[in-house]
């Protein structure tokens, strides 16, 4: 499979295309859909075919993506298909990208779920369709850049470039808060991360290059800016914030149940599956390897072991009294990313490969219960649990589907939730053992509120007359969901290929952090 | 006789000042910008017996200036009159602010 | 200032057009209607032309004569009585408490920080060399014509174009108004 | 080649540009004179002004690209200058042709505002080049008192008048604390020429001069009101709602610029070297004015309004640019003159579309569901508004003006910091209303009531066009601005230290 690939250039085409792709499929959409609009043709002419388009652009986005996959090589750490062009010569900005094993994981994870987001609010969207599928399309775009850009400007611009299209898409196919949700989400996003491009303006500056001008190159950064331990809490405290707002840690989760209940379903699923992971990948890819004294800072390394156990016990209990079904996996999710910021700044090998894992396996089965409760509510228009109640007697399969789900949300032996938490807890508790502890009794939270939640949703008695007619799931809604079923399996019970392309580049950044910056073992750095 | 010409006319200044600043029938803050002007020209040629005649030439520009805004001013002047049948301030009130 | 003949009728003269100046000043802000303002700051500009001129800028006392008191101050006067505004209106055209307060404050910072300047063009001399005044060969116009159509020419030539832009927009906003 | 200032043949020379938009200036004044008032008359006018404009554009890039310099003397010939004139020089084509749209639609027929807004332009590059504080002053005066004519333009709207009114009323007043500045700098130093102020500065050590001081003061207050920085700024919001809304778009952009550009020459080459003057006052202006300017504008509801506190916001934005002080802060101070114009004046552009007499669908309620009506209408105006925001990608340009303005700031050796902290916050502020618009006009559903929608002018279409995509294309391919922005910063007379001192102070 490598052959074939380095036979076709795979590497040097890859993540442009990647990148472009989607964009020129917003394009086509929107010319299609809205400019160039057959005469006569109805909205839902339009929607039939935009949504078909949509799909077949992320289907062919997904395939060619998957040769990533083959591209990362296990014992090294370095970047691959990496491509470096210039963009804006004068302020030392590239367009710079490139992917580790870790950045590999999450674009496949977005890749292969974008397709799966389309076909979850396929009969959902019937407004203004054409504008939505562009926005999704652009949004991915800004997604996989934020995985690829090894230049902080450029990262920067695609992790703004995210905001709008989601802000839209929560703002105008939302639910019936939409307007502050979306508001709420914009302005906390946007908040953090222009402090840190305060920051990362005050980086490039520092060791300008050759001719007096700033770099902004992600190695060179690394490798060439040695901070003093102030400026080094100061950006760190200006990315973090941004980053925290996004996984988002607790204090600063609150517009995330907003932004998840409003959302249309594609969109919570983006926002939960993939948006989420954003903030952690922050954290792995820019504030603890180029701050490592302030990340390895005592005070700072408790508040945020702190803050992370809180996020894990708050998000968990908050879970359990939510009346609401995607406010509950709203707050679940809360708790999940504080399993991953836990598994991060305990820093060891084993804890960030399992923060990881976590990232990937909560993706997948967060992803698969928005699906799912965006299938219901299609059907019966409410999302209070109180509204359901022995539905596995009309839907069998919804029912049975749902509960491997959440088995797998839960962290139960045998699925993928299960991998990622053991590894952080193990890794944890050899540096941090009161942290492990605390955050496993959680788990136990974890258990009690989606296992309650499953009973009262499909297994009490069928008393509801609205529920006797609910129709079980199409062939449409069972065939996206096999893939996450298949994946939470796959991951659960064979997790070591996973575990294997991410290896080096965890452990290169646990050596780094702990070295205080100084180890050489980071990507080879380029000589340009 | 420098000293006390750029005294007077930071006096005559500062008196045109306030009148625009207390003053609320258009046509009269707009002699208190001119008097400020007038400040502005005893400066010029109160200068330009130190430096010159170059400062008397200033004054001529200025004077100029003031004419073309004269003209100007008090063309809007009467355009607002037209609207309002006045021209105090207070009740040129359409616009806040 | 080649008054070393008169210096103290000299300077009588000047301190009392100065007086004059400021005191027509001070009734020309305070007087309620517009003619008797007008006709106070009529005053006041007489009085600096007579400074003008006791400053040895005969020609600009002329054109502040011609200028400022034969064309601007007349026109002003023309249009107070073309709309009718001799007579004080029935509102107040004064501010209220605040904002008279205010403007006596910025007032009297103003006084203040520009009276201290009083002193320092005495100082000044010593510091920028004054310029020698070539001796004049065309009388006392020459000497304003020489900057104005060398040095300054361009700023000659562009009051010209702000007449221009200025008359066509008089015009034009004088006009009666458009017809629906 | 090297202009002779002195020699008025090469004067003349070196005015080209100008000359060329003031003959044409003048030739359409005869020409507005030759036709009775009609529809066809004033679009024709106007298409003659566009062709001026553009024959004065044309001149501008050729002396822009010759390698001309200038000696000692009134005006500047920098790229500074070139720079800041196609600033203008757009701006003036954009509002001649959103003007021409508006009156046909509103039933104006006087062709005079397109002649007015030449004069106006030709006062601004007078601004943008003179090396000479009275100059200055001229060209500043014949922008000013074009643009009052053109406030009150529309002599059917009482809104109209009272902008013009105060406009003009705050604006001579603006103007005698700038002329007394001027008066008092002349006696400190005995001399207007911006580069002999500033070697007199040094030559006789006038830094603590009590007058010197004072007079910059006072151009420091005659600035901040042309700015329209706080406090300065109460005339800004009436005149720009009040104003027929083309010359809301040009007072917003040009006016603003000229003003901006004037500011920085005259701060740059005359005063750089009495910085500890002026920097804690413009420290204290800046960050007022970006707070003020961004928090009030959150309690609009008429658009024009808010997008005048928007504006008000973007002069604190770029006095940081001036604070800044530097080769780098001349080149982000362009850069941004050039975003915040396009971002500006596109959004004016859609205003004026959906405005009817100046008086009809001014409020933000008339905004909402106009994606569901007039969709392109919403798309551009959702770029401006994140344009003006600072936003990458979707706001085009607007990010990078920002950035490197934040570049500038913290490259600088003044610590500067604090205010670029402060810049980013105040963004942030920006965010409630420019998204207030986007969300009325994306995410509400249209009013029942609300006004109906004429269709967009021909001449509107194409400014708003050119005006977006150029937002658009720059924010992603900005290499090329960035070189010229860089390469266009003032510079000083070729061998000013030999001749200045005697031949500009007489």
């Amino acid at each position: 499979m490598t052959e074939l690939l380095n036979s076709l250039g795979y590497n040097h085409w890859i993540l442009p295309v990647l990148l472009g792709l989607p964009l020129a499929g917003a394009v086509l959409v929107l010319v299609r859909g809205w400019l160039l609009r057959p005469a006569g043709a109805t909205d839902a002419d339009v929607m039939v075919q935009t949504r078909q388009a949509a799909l077949w652009v992320f289907i062919l986005e997904a395939v060619l993506s998957l040769g990533l996959w083959w591209s990362v090589n296990p014992g090294t750490a370095g970047w691959t298909a990496r491509v470096d062009w210039a963009w804006i010569p004068n302020w030392g900005i590239r367009f710079d990208i490139g992917v580790d094993g870790i950045a590999t994981m999450l674009i496949l994870l977005t890749t292969l779920l974008m397709p799966l987001a389309v076909l979850g609010g396929w009969t959902s969207i019937r407004e203004k369709t054409a504008a939505y599928y562009a926005l999704l399309m652009v949004l991915t775009t800004g997604m996989l850049g934020v995985f690829m850009a090894l230049d902080l400007v450029l990262f920067y611009t695609f992790w703004e470039l995210m905001l709008v299209p989601m802000y839209l898409i929560i703002g105008v196919w939302g639910g019936q808060r939409r307007l502050y949700a979306s508001m709420k989400f914009f302005v906390y996003t946007m908040v953090g991360s222009l402090l840190m491009l305060v920051a990362i303006i005050y980086l490039g500056l520092l060791l300008p290059g050759g001719n007096g001008q700033p770099m902004f190159g992600y190695d060179y950064i690394l490798h060439s800016v040695h901070l003093n331990s102030t400026q080094q809490l100061w950006l760190f405290a200006a990315f973090a914030l941004a980053f925290m707002v996004k996984v988002p840690m607790w204090p600063f989760h609150t517009w995330l149940p907003d932004a998840h209940v409003e959302a249309p379903t594609a969109g919570s699923v983006i926002l939960a599956a993939i948006m989420l992971k954003m903030g952690t990948f922050g954290f792995i890819r820019y504030a603890l390897p180029l701050f490592p004294n302030a990340a390895m800072n005592d005070s700072v390394r408790a508040l945020f072991l702190t803050l992370a156990v809180i996020g894990i016990v708050y998000g968990a209990l908050v879970a359990l009294v939510q009346p609401d079904f995607k406010k509950l996996v709203a707050y679940s999710s809360v708790s999940h990313l504080g399993f991953v910021m836990l598994g991060l700044f305990a820093l060891t090998t084993q804890s960030v490969q399992g923060a990881l894992m976590v990232n990937l396996s909560h993706g997948v089965s967060t992803g698969a219960l928005f699906l799912m409760i965006g299938m219901v509510y299609e059907r019966r228009h409410t999302r209070l649990i109180a509204d359901y109640g022995g539905i596995a007697a009309v839907t069998p399969v919804f029912a049975t589907l749902l509960t491997i789900v959440c088995l797998s949300s839960i962290g139960v032996p045998g699925t993928n939730g299960f991998v990622g938490e053991f590894l952080v807890l193990i890794g944890t508790y050899r540096t941090q053992p009161v942290f492990a502890i605390i955050a496993a009794t959680a788990v136990i939270f974890a258990a009690a509120y989606m296992l309650w939640a499953l009973q009262r949703i499909i297994y009490n008695p069928l008393i509801k007359p609205e529920n006797k007619g609910l129709t079980d799931l199409n062939r449409r809604e069972i065939a996206l969901l096999i893939p996450l079923i298949a994946a939470i399996v796959w991951m659960g019970v064979y997790p070591k290929p996973v575990l294997e392309k991410t290896q080096a580049a965890a452990s290169r950044l646990v050596r780094h952090v702990e070295s205080g910056g100084n180890a050489d073992s980071g990507p080879p750095m380029e000589i340009r | 006789m420098l000293a006390e010409s750029l005294a007077l006319s930071a006096a005559l200044f500062a008196i045109g000042v306030v009148g625009v600043l207390t003053r609320r029938n258009a046509i009269i803050v707009f002699m208190c910008v001119e008097l400020m002007l007038n400040a502005v020209n005893l400066s010029f040629v109160a200068l330009s017996t130190l430096y010159g005649a170059t400062g008397q030439v200033f004054v001529i520009f200025v004077m100029t200036v003031a004419a073309a805004e004269a003209a100007v001013g008090l063309a809007i002047i009467i355009a607002i009159f037209r609207h309002k049948q006045t021209v105090n301030l207070q009740n040129i009130n359409l616009l806040r602010g | 200032m080649n008054n070393a003949f008169l210096p103290l009728f000299y300077t009588f003269h000047f301190y009392l057009f100065g007086l004059i100046a400021l005191a027509s000043a001070v009734l020309f802000v305070t007087r309620k209607s517009p003619v008797a303002a007008a006709m106070w700051l009529v005053c006041t500009m007489f009085a600096l032309a007579a400074l003008y001129v006791m400053l040895d800028a005969q020609f600009v006392g002329v054109m502040q004569v011609l200028v400022y008191t034969g064309a601007i101050m007349v026109v002003f006067l023309f249009v107070v009585m073309l709309l009718n505004l001799g007579q004080p209106g029935d509102i107040s055209d004064i501010r209220g408490k605040w904002g008279r307060l205010v403007a006596g404050f910025i007032g009297i910072a103003l006084v203040a920080e520009l009276m201290a300047l009083a002193k320092s063009p005495l100082d000044l001399r010593l510091v920028v060399p004054p310029v020698v005044v070539p001796p004049q060969t065309g009388g006392v116009i020459a000497g304003i014509a020489a900057p104005m159509f060398k040095e300054y020419l361009l700023a000659f030539e562009l009051t010209s174009i702000l007449l221009l832009a200025a008359i066509m927009g008089a015009v034009v906003l004088a006009k009666k108004k458009d017809a629906r | 080649m090297t202009f002779d200032l002195l020699i008025p043949s090469q004067l003349l020379g070196a005015l080209t540009p100008d000359i060329v938009l003031m003959v044409g200036a003048m030739l359409l004044m005869l020409l507005v004179a030759w036709r009775p008032e009609s529809d066809d008359h004033q679009r024709s006018v106007g298409r003659a002004s566009l062709i001026v404009l553009a024959l004065t554009i044309a001149a501008v890039l050729w002396f822009a690209g010759g390698g001309f310099a200038a000696g000692p003397g009134v005006i500047a010939v920098d790229k500074f200058r070139w720079a800041a004139d196609i600033v203008f020089l757009l701006a003036a084509m954009g509002t001649i042709a959103l003007g021409m749209d508006h009156n046909t639609r509103d039933g104006v027929v006087h062709a005079e505002s397109h002649v007015l807004v030449l004069f106006a332009t030709s006062g601004m590059m007078i601004m943008a080049a003179a090396r000479d504080l009275m100059i200055l002053f001229l060209g500043l005066e014949m922008m000013s008192i074009a643009v009052y004519v053109l406030a009150g333009m529309n002599r059917r709207s009482e809104r109209s008048a009272e902008a013009a009114l105060k406009y003009f009323l705050l604006g001579a007043f603006a103007t005698g604390f700038l002329l007394y500045g001027i008066a008092l700098v002349y006696g400190a130093t005995g001399a207007t020429n911006l580069s002999v102020i500033g070697q007199r500065i040094m030559a006789y050590q006038l830094h603590h001069t009590a007058m010197l001081l004072v007079g910059v003061g006072l151009l420091l207050v005659g600035f901040g009101f042309k700015v329209a920085a706080v406090p300065f700024h109460m005339w800004s919001p009436d005149a720009y709602e009040g104003a027929p809304t083309p010359i809301t778009a040009f007072m917003a952009s040009a006016v603003k610029a000229a003003a901006f550009a004037a500011f920085f020459r005259v701060w740059l080459d005359a005063f750089s070297a009495i910085d500890f003057a002026w920097f804690a006052p413009i420290w204290w202006l800046a960050s007022i004015t970006m707070i003020v300017g961004n928090v009030v504008a959150l309690a609009q509801r008429n658009i024009k309004r808010m997008l005048a506190y928007s504006s008000i916001a973007h002069s604190g934005y770029l006095l940081v640019a001036i604070e800044a002080g530097t080769k780098l802060g001349a080149a982000s101070f362009l850069f941004y003159l050039l975003a915040y114009t396009l971002a500006t004046f596109g959004a004016f552009a859609v205003v004026a579309t959906l405005t009817r007499n100046n008086e009809k669908g001014l409020d933000l309620v008339d905004y909402e569901g106009l994606w569901t009506v007039r969709p392109w209408l919403a798309a551009s105006m959702a770029v401006c508004m994140l344009a003006l925001m600072g936003f990458p990608i979707f706001g085009g340009i607007g990010f990078f003006a920002k950035w490197y303005l934040l570049q500038a700031a913290l490259s600088s050796e003044n610590n500067l910091i604090p205010l670029a902290v402060l810049l980013v916050l105040t963004s942030v502020v920006s965010a409630g209303y420019y998204l207030n618009v986007v969300r009325g006009m994306f995410m509400k559903p249209r009013a029942e009531g609300a006004p109906v929608i004429a269709a967009t002018g021909p001449m509107t279409r194409l400014v708003l066009g050119i005006t977006i995509a150029a937002i658009l294309i720059l924010g992603v391919f900005p290499a090329q601005l960035a070189r010229w922005t860089r390469a266009s910063v003032p510079a000083p007379p070729v061998a000013a230290a030999t001749a200045a001192g005697q031949t500009a102070s007489r």
